[in-house]
């Protein structure tokens, strides 16, 4: 099985096709092509993401005893907070929008690119600019910042460490993020093909408009934020600064009614890449289509009034405190309306546990507990208890991690031999599936238990009480780390050396499937007519 | 002692195991319902979907109705459990706690310090929480509490640690590069106990009437019994000494004496100190004649206490040190202080190493300008005490120097 | 211009899109400039008495101006008189230039008197004028930087039309730079009466 | 489509008379808060900006002449900013 056969006949490379224009590398970095851009970023995401991978990998060693196991206090500090920058803002916030959306967004609404394709490839660039900016923040100035992700004032204002570059970089980001939603909207809304009606929408689609709204709407407030953090470094403005009348939970506020919003940024277009998955591996419909689709509007909208939850414990009034767990109650509906729809769709239907659907299915698993612990979060009076607790954090990567980052997984598994017209191996796939799904929750159910024991986060040494759970979670890891590393080994493997497949390997009935793969640059040879809906199997000939 | 106070620690408690239960048997359902429908409905029995249905409103109503009664019924537990956690019950002991980085300390009415939360067992405890420099969060697992601790604003928690013994209490805000060293403990002690403590030796000022008052109307919330600058000028040595203010706009010179002192309570606005904002509030009918000559009292005798605890010492406390040097010769985030006066140090100066004597000299300019050398073997991270008053950089140094 | 088709509606579209992203992220600064008003009522009418409402009179005036010939420029194009689109583009960079040169002087007289973010007078005041002033020098300056992007972004425009390639049947680019143009007067429109005429 | 559609052509008049509207707005607003009013004077004054930032964004921006998705687009950008510095108050009002 492991034995690939290169084919005599290359199947047709189509957009992948060396160009005349430019060549190697220019063909890619100076190409306004969508599907160029959307592997660009794929594969930029996919390094930040391995990047992060090792140094959560490195985070969990040192946390396997209390004291120093392999770096000092500082150098600690200094992970997480890169840990989480790029996790936040290089992986999970732009990758599946940047990534699968720019690859299979305008295939599926019948269009032949984006709206704006050069604003498209710049903020590729805004991208790959900002990244590199982070980076060097580790490298330059007073070294390494040490903030953590959220760059809570006034320690992020006093340290001498070089927060003003990392502060700039993630503005930077902000503003890719930006152009890409601003995009997709004018995109949605001008470029689907005759027929394509908003009810013919594909679910993925419907989420990545919900989304990129969000991004429009709510990013710009992250940029004035960080703005002004670089501001008060710079020129000391004491906006935030106590002592002269500036209020640092102000700082909160501003941060979270932008990194709210964001989590639904990260979380939406996953929950739309499971909608338009279990269809297909069940051969059924989107159970509720009209629910889920007025859900992804429903979370995207509410998503804009909770952000207090974050501050339960800050010193903010009890009145707020009211508001935001009301509200954080109700946003929590809509998501449980999409997890019924999900299931109900696989009721009845013809399924096919291929890697796809597999990850699809841990998705829904992973992001209720980690959804059903966010109603532990929104609760005040238990949030106290565990707020800024590793309890949060495992919180958080149930979500991120075992949501939206098993979409990811899973949109690979499904959009790649589309993209490369090459299969993976797909024994390995669930080989490596099985780890991640073993080893992700003896990590993060560990990291909650020992929250739930009240080890507060960003502790680079705890109480030797703590050390059990700790060294379950860094055994989790391990496990999570192998499978993670195997997976993308198959995937890569399978994307250059892959057995070919067909247009339409899997039986879907959206219109990406209905094109070559890989796709001609201009998408589709004939400009198509949509005649039926996204997931109507009988219509589209699978049935 | 108090029947009808229910803990913290089970208010809480309740909210978790409705909301954990609630959610486990939930996600037992979903799972099992996956679980069930992909084995059941695998495409090997199945070669054809069985149904296209797509919808029904039914039962898509009662999914959306179910849910949101249960998270009502979340919401209402998480705030009422919060706002047992909010409403302190009367008669609680308060104790003042300052984060700081990257240590606690804890002072009682009656002046007392520690580096430690003593409290009687069995009683509330109200902990108002302040922070001197970035934000803090002042975190006891045991009871569920936790609150940040935020410069210029105050805030607080209650307790009430029923059984004697020693409960975590962590910072749980970032707070910089010894953030999982600032711990401290309750020591929750029998009220027998906790009343010897209270009450021996070192207290730091005789507990009396007058600076009770000066809790009571927040006075210290802004001005400090030691020296420090807070938002409004220290109360050390405040009796006699001569201040610069400004009346009216006009700068003139005055003495501190019982007139100038009354003025300053009912009607601050009058003369505004030099270098601090005018942002005092009046007292003017808040406070009556009686307790006014407390306060003014208590001025005079603090002129001319001494101190039992030394004001290096307390500094020691009040400025944090403890939060990274130790005393009794133990490896921390710094070198310890045990018998640093007089000991070889090794420092990087200007990049170059060089080995010295800590002397007075060098002990002053580590605490001014404590990046100039730097000991082998720490990281450079220790703040700068420069703003400090020259006398209590002395008093610090001479305190180092017993440190044997 | 590899774009051989142009969607003018989209490309518009976009445009608003855009500015909304413009409108929140000076949103920030007025969420800020809501809370310390409420805070500190009396401190900012105190220092709000500081700025110089002639000075800000009169830039409200120069951009009210500059917008109406933005405006005019454009149905001077779409009616084909390419010379009065000029003249009315050239009059409002110069009113960018007119405003830049008023908060030029606006900004120094400020600091002549000590008032700039972390001064040691600025220090000296209650704490609510400190952040009245740190915000004044926030939000003047992040538009300051707007006029700036606008006038230059309107220059361009200006050679476009000169060599026609933006005219009567194709000219969303002038469009949309006046669109941002108008963006940077609606944000003073609001700057004016919050920072000036609070007394 | 390889032009562009010419859409409403508002008249230079129009354009002038809404300029005058400002300005004569402007004087309002200024002359208004002389008058010592309390804390009215910040409402008077958000509500004439308020007035001449409807007329810059109907006229000016042409928003009068454009369809249902640009205005409903526009209300969804002013709702979400009112949210924004609305909810805060929830704190900063109670504190
Ligand atoms: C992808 C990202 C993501 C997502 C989708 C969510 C979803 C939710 N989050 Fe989370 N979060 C995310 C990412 C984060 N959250 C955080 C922190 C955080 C906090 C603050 C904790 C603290 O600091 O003390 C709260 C209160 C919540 C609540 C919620 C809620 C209620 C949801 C809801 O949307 C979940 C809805 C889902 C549900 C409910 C499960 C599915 C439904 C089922 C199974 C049916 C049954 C349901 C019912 C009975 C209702 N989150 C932080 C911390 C940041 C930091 O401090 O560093 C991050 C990064
Ligand atoms: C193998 C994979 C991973 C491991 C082992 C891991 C481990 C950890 C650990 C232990 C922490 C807590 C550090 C502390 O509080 O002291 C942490 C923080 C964090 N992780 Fe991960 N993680 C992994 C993957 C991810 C992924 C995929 C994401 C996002 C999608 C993510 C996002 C974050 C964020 C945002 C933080 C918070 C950083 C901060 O406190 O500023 N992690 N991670
Ligand atoms: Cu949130």
């Amino acid at each position: 099985m492991a034995e690939t056969h290169l084919q005599a006949t290359a199947p047709d490379r189509g957009f992948l096709t060396p160009r005349e224009d430019y060549s190697g590398l220019f063909s890619w970095i100076f190409s306004t092509d969508h599907k160029r851009i959307g592997l660009l970023y794929f594969w930029s995401i996919v390094t930040f993401f391995l990047t992060g991978v090792t140094l959560g990998l490195l985070i969990r060693l040192e946390l396997f005893l209390p004291g120093k196991t392999i770096v000092e206090a500082q150098t600690y500090n200094a992970m997480f907070t890169l840990h989480g920058v790029i996790m936040i803002f290089l992986f999970i916030i732009p990758g599946i929008p940047a990534a699968f959306g720019n690859l299979v967004l305008p295939i599926q609404i019948g269009a032949k690119d984006v709206a704006f394709p050069r604003l498209n490839l710049l903020s590729w660039w805004l991208y790959a600019i900002g990244a590199a900016m982070a980076l060097g923040s580790l490298f330059s100035g007073g070294g390494a910042p040490d903030t953590g992700w959220t760059f809570y004032v006034p320690f992020s204002v006093q340290t001498t460490t070089n927060v003003s570059l990392a502060a700039f970089a993630v503005f930077i980001l902000g503003f890719s993020s930006i152009l890409t939603g601003l995009n997709f909207i004018t995109t949605i809304h001008r470029m689907r093909a005759p027929g394509m009606s908003w009810g013919r929408l594909p679910l993925f689609i419907w989420s990545l408009y919900a989304t990129a709204w969000v991004q429009v709407l709510a990013t710009p407030i992250l940029g004035i934020t960080l703005a002004l953090v670089l501001v008060e470094r710079l020129l000391g403005t004491g906006l935030f600064d106590p002592t002269r009348g500036g209020d640092p939970i102000m700082f909160q506020h501003l941060f979270w009614i932008y990194s709210h919003p964001a989590v639904y940024i990260m979380v939406l277009p996953g929950m739309g890449v499971i909608s338009d998955i279990i269809p297909v591996f069940a051969r059924k419909p989107a159970f509720g289509y009209k629910a889920i689709a007025v859900s992804s509007i429903a979370i995207a909208a509410a998503g804009s009034l909770v952000w207090g939850h974050h501050m339960f414990t800050s010193g903010m009034s009890d009145m707020a405190v009211l508001v935001f767990s009301l509200l954080t109650f109700v946003v929590a509906i809509p998501s449980a309306v999409k997890v019924f729809n999900w299931v109900a769709t696989l009721y009845k239907g013809s399924i096919s546990l291929d890697p796809p659907l597999l990850f699809a299915l841990s998705f829904i698993l992973l992001f209720a507990i980690g959804g059903l612990t966010g109603l532990v979060l929104g609760a005040p009076a238990t949030d106290v208890h565990v707020h800024d607790t590793h309890f949060v954090v495992g919180h958080f990567h149930y979500t991120m991690f075992g949501g939206t980052g098993m979409a990811f997984f899973a949109a690979m598994h499904y959009w790649l031999p589309k993209i490369y017209g090459r299969m993976y191996n797909k024994r390995i796939a669930t080989i490596a599936w099985g780890l991640i799904f073993v080893g992700f929750n003896v990590l993060y159910l560990s990291m909650k238990v020992v929250g739930m024991q009240g080890m507060p986060r960003r502790y680079y040494d705890y109480i030797p009480e703590f050390t059990r759970l700790n060294q379950l979670a860094t055994v989790g890891s391990w496990i999570l780390g192998i499978g993670v590393f195997l997976m993308f080994f198959n995937l890569i493997r399978g994307t250059f050396r892959g057995q070919p497949v067909g247009d339409n390997p899997w039986g879907g009935a959206t219109l990406e499937w209905t094109t070559s793969s890989p796709p001609p640059t201009e998408n589709f040879e004939v400009d198509p007519v949509v005649t039926h809906g996204p997931y109507d199997f009988k219509a589209a000939g699978i049935l | 002692m108090n029947p009808q106070i229910v803990s913290t620690t089970e208010t809480v408690d309740f909210v978790f195991f409705f909301i954990f239960g609630i959610s486990a048997i939930m996600l037992l359902g979903i799972t099992a319902a996956m679980v069930y429908f992909v084995v059941r409905y695998n495409r090997k029995r199945h070669p054809h979907p069985t149904s296209d249905k797509a919808s029904n409103l039914t039962l898509e109503v009662v999914w959306t109705v179910i849910p949101s009664i249960l998270v009502m019924g979340m919401f209402y537990y998480g705030w009422a459990g919060y706002l047992a956690l909010r409403n302190v019950p009367e008669g609680a002991l308060v104790v003042k706690a300052t984060g700081r980085m990257w240590s606690w300390s804890f002072e009682y009415a009656n002046g007392k310090l520690s580096d430690k939360l003593y409290v009687p067992a069995g009683q509330p405890v109200k902990v108002d929480i302040h922070s001197t420099d970035v934000l803090h969060s002042f975190y006891i697992p045991a009871f569920r509490v936790k609150r940040d601790a935020v410069p210029g604003l105050e805030s607080h928690v209650w307790f009430n640690a029923e059984q004697p013994g020693s409960y975590d209490i962590f910072c749980a805000e970032y707070c910089g590069v010894a953030h999982a060293a600032m711990i401290s403990t309750v020591e929750a002690l029998t009220p027998h106990e906790f009343e010897e403590w209270y009450r021996g030796e070192p207290a730091a000022a005789e507990a009396d009437e007058g600076e009770a008052l000066l809790t009571r109307f927040g006075c210290i919330g802004c001005h400090s019994l030691d020296g420090s600058k807070k938002v409004g000028p220290t109360f050390q040595g405040l009796f006699g000494s001569s201040r610069e203010v400004l009346s009216a706009g006009q700068k003139r010179t005055l003495t501190a004496d019982e007139e100038y002192l009354k003025r300053s309570i009912l009607e601050p606005a009058a003369d505004i100190v030099e270098g601090f904002p005018p942002a005092m509030p009046a007292y003017q009918g808040q406070i009556s004649e009686f307790e006014l000559e407390e306060i003014i009292e208590y001025f005079k005798r603090m002129a001319g206490a001494k101190k039992t605890q030394s004001l290096g010492e307390q500094l020691m406390l009040r400025q944090g040190c403890v939060g990274c040097h130790s005393t009794d010769g133990s490896k921390s985030v710094g070198p310890t202080l045990k018998g640093v006066f007089g000991r070889q140090v090794k420092v990087l100066r200007d990049g170059k190493e060089l080995t010295i004597e800590a002397d007075e000299q060098y002990l002053r300019q580590s605490l001014i300008q404590p990046q100039a050398d730097q000991v082998q073997g720490y990281p450079p991270i220790m703040p700068t005490f420069g703003a400090l008053p020259e006398e209590e950089i002395e008093a610090l140094v001479e305190y180092l120097k017993t440190l044997q | 211009m590899s774009e051989v088709h142009k969607d003018y509606a989209g490309a518009k579209f976009g445009m608003w899109l855009f500015l909304f992203t413009e409108l929140l992220l000076f949103g920030g600064l007025f969420i800020l400039y809501g809370v310390y008003l409420h805070r500190y009522p009396e401190e900012f009418v105190k220092a709000g008495g500081e700025l110089n409402v002639v000075f800000g009179a009169v830039n409200t005036l120069v951009l009210l101006t500059s917008s109406l010939a933005v405006a005019m420029s454009i149905t001077a194009l779409q009616k084909g008189n390419r010379r009065l689109t000029l003249v009315l583009l050239a009059v409002t960079i110069a009113s960018a230039l007119i405003f830049l040169v008023n908060k030029y002087f606006e900004w120094s007289a400020k600091i002549h008197h000590g008032l700039y973010p972390d001064s040691p007078h600025l220090k000296e005041l209650a704490p609510g004028e400190s952040v009245f002033f740190g915000l004044y020098y926030v939000t003047t300056g992040l538009h300051g930087l707007h006029v700036v992007i606008g006038g230059a972004l309107l220059a361009w425009v200006f050679v476009q039309v000169r060599s026609g390639r933006v005219h009567a049947e194709d000219f969303v680019a002038l469009e949309n730079s006046g669109l941002y143009w108008h963006l940077v007067d609606l944000i003073w429109i609001f700057i004016f009466p919050l920072y000036y005429l609070i007394l | 489509m390889a032009e562009q559609e010419h859409g409403h052509i508002v008249g230079y008049s129009t354009f002038v008379a809404v300029w005058l509207a400002l300005l004569v707005l402007t004087a309002i607003t200024v002359a208004v808060s002389r008058i010592h009013l309390g804390p009215l004077n910040i409402w008077v004054a958000l509500g004439i900006a308020s007035v001449k930032s409807g007329l810059v964004i109907a006229f000016f921006m042409h928003m009068k002449y454009e369809g249902r998705l640009l205005r409903l687009s526009l209300f969804a950008a002013l709702v979400t900013l009112a949210i924004f510095i609305g909810f805060t108050f929830f704190d900063v009002l109670y504190r």
